[in-house]
């Protein structure tokens, strides 16, 4: 099977974009897709706990303190 | 910023290399425990899931650390945001 | 028993391939909503891959996971949404 | 900015099925996939849903601060007295006094199931804690 390559190659592009963003909020949206990916790639590898865990922290609670966290400071990187 | 970019880019496929040829000289891990883990804890804690079992069975001291861990956290948030808001 | 495994892993690799081209949007949209909208999409596609690896594998205990995606998937869009229209509405 | 009536409507009936899929979670953490951290976060996300989409003060209506700090402060001194329970019972700190039970029902592991329900509540107290905190400012 080829799916864990595509995702991991996938990861690693996300994970650069993020930090090359100077928009905080694109950052934010490349990371909340980043975490649905490794989610999926536990999911594939039988370790439902830990993707359960991934899911629910990636999905709401992390975006949610960022997002609160860039209405608290600025959004754009200088 | 050209030259920067090439640095984070060099920094990163070393790395890539240590870690992708550098697993060859890990040992095995040893599967002892993995076995007892397998073969006993139905048995000694009631649960089936294996993961519920290790964290809340057999490593139950190391779960009482996290919650510490949790609770200084939230103590910490309370703390800064609540001066903010007397000033 | 059940489906054939080589019909599930065609539609595995092409709801792959369907998030992959969804995800250029978030790659090279020009403005945040764009990328917003490749991220419901990809939400959607990836949640359709999660069900069938659990018909894949037969374990009807996977689909947990499935089910906290398909809950709690939309409040981070929310969280996001919610700011882009605080910002637009204080202009 | 004016609040949206589809989204308000929308969570306010969705929030209690959140509620009940966070205590399966939680409940169920011995038999299958998901546990007390799991559910917890299930859990705040719920309250973290109400608070976004009903403004904090409508959703520290049904979940007041001072309780949740309650539970995040006594959770912990419950989970202390678990293991101390097991002390009491003639063993080592944090051992399994309880009955076990057969393997594979709901009321098996008899120690496990508290455990789980006492770092749910802890775990789900603690991040809407915080999230109350950063969401109040807007």
């Amino acid at each position: 099977m080829i799916i864990p390559q595509i995702i991991i190659i996938l990861l690693i592009i996300l994970g650069i974009l993020s930090l090359q963003f100077k928009d905080l909020l694109n950052a934010v949206i490349s990371l909340a897709i980043f975490s649905l990916l490794s989610s999926l790639l536990f999911y594939y590898l039988h370790a439902p706990d830990v993707s359960i865990a991934e899911a629910a922290v990636g999905a709401g609670v992390a975006t949610v303190i960022f997002i609160a966290v860039i209405g608290k400071t600025r959004r754009k990187e200088e | 910023m050209k030259l920067k970019l090439l640095g984070e880019f060099l920094i990163f496929v070393v790395f890539g290399f240590v870690l992708i040829f550098g697993i060859d000289f890990i040992p095995p891990p040893p599967s002892g425990l993995k076995n007892y883990f397998v073969c006993q804890g139905v048995r000694q804690t009631g649960a089936i899931n294996l993961v519920s079992s290790i964290y809340l069975g057999y490593r139950a001291f190391d779960t009482l650390g996290e919650t510490i861990v949790l609770i200084l956290v939230v103590s910490g948030i309370v703390m800064l945001l609540e001066k903010k808001d007397k000033e | 028993m059940g489906i054939d495994p080589f019909i599930l892993d065609v539609v595995i690799y092409v709801l792959m391939g369907i998030s992959v081209l969804s995800m250029v949007r978030v790659f090279a949209g020009p403005t945040p909503e764009d990328r917003l909208v490749g991220l419901n999409l990809v939400v959607a596609q990836v949640l359709g891959i999660l069900v069938i690896i659990a018909v894949k594998f037969d374990r009807s205990i996977y689909l947990d996971v499935a089910l906290v995606y398909a809950i709690l998937g939309f409040i981070g869009i929310l969280a996001i949404a919610r700011y882009l229209g605080n910002d637009r509405g204080g202009e | 900015m004016k609040e949206s009536e589809i989204v308000s409507v929308i969570s306010r009936k969705l929030v209690p099925y959140i509620l009940i899929f966070g205590l399966y979670l939680i409940s169920y953490g011995h038999l299958s996939p998901g546990g007390g951290f799991q559910g917890g976060v299930v859990l705040a996300s719920g309250i973290i849903l109400l608070a976004l989409a009903r403004g904090t003060d409508s959703a520290q209506k049904l979940f007041p601060e001072k309780n949740l700090r309650i539970v995040e402060a006594k959770a912990f001194f419950l989970f202390l007295f678990m293991g101390i329970g097991g002390l009491v019972a003639g063993g080592y700190f944090l051992q399994n006094f309880l009955p076990l039970g057969k393997a594979g029902e709901v009321p098996s592991a008899g120690f496990i199931f508290f455990l789980n329900l006492i770092i749910g509540l802890k775990v789900s107290a603690g991040i809407s804690l915080i999230c109350f905190y950063l969401l109040k400012g807007e």
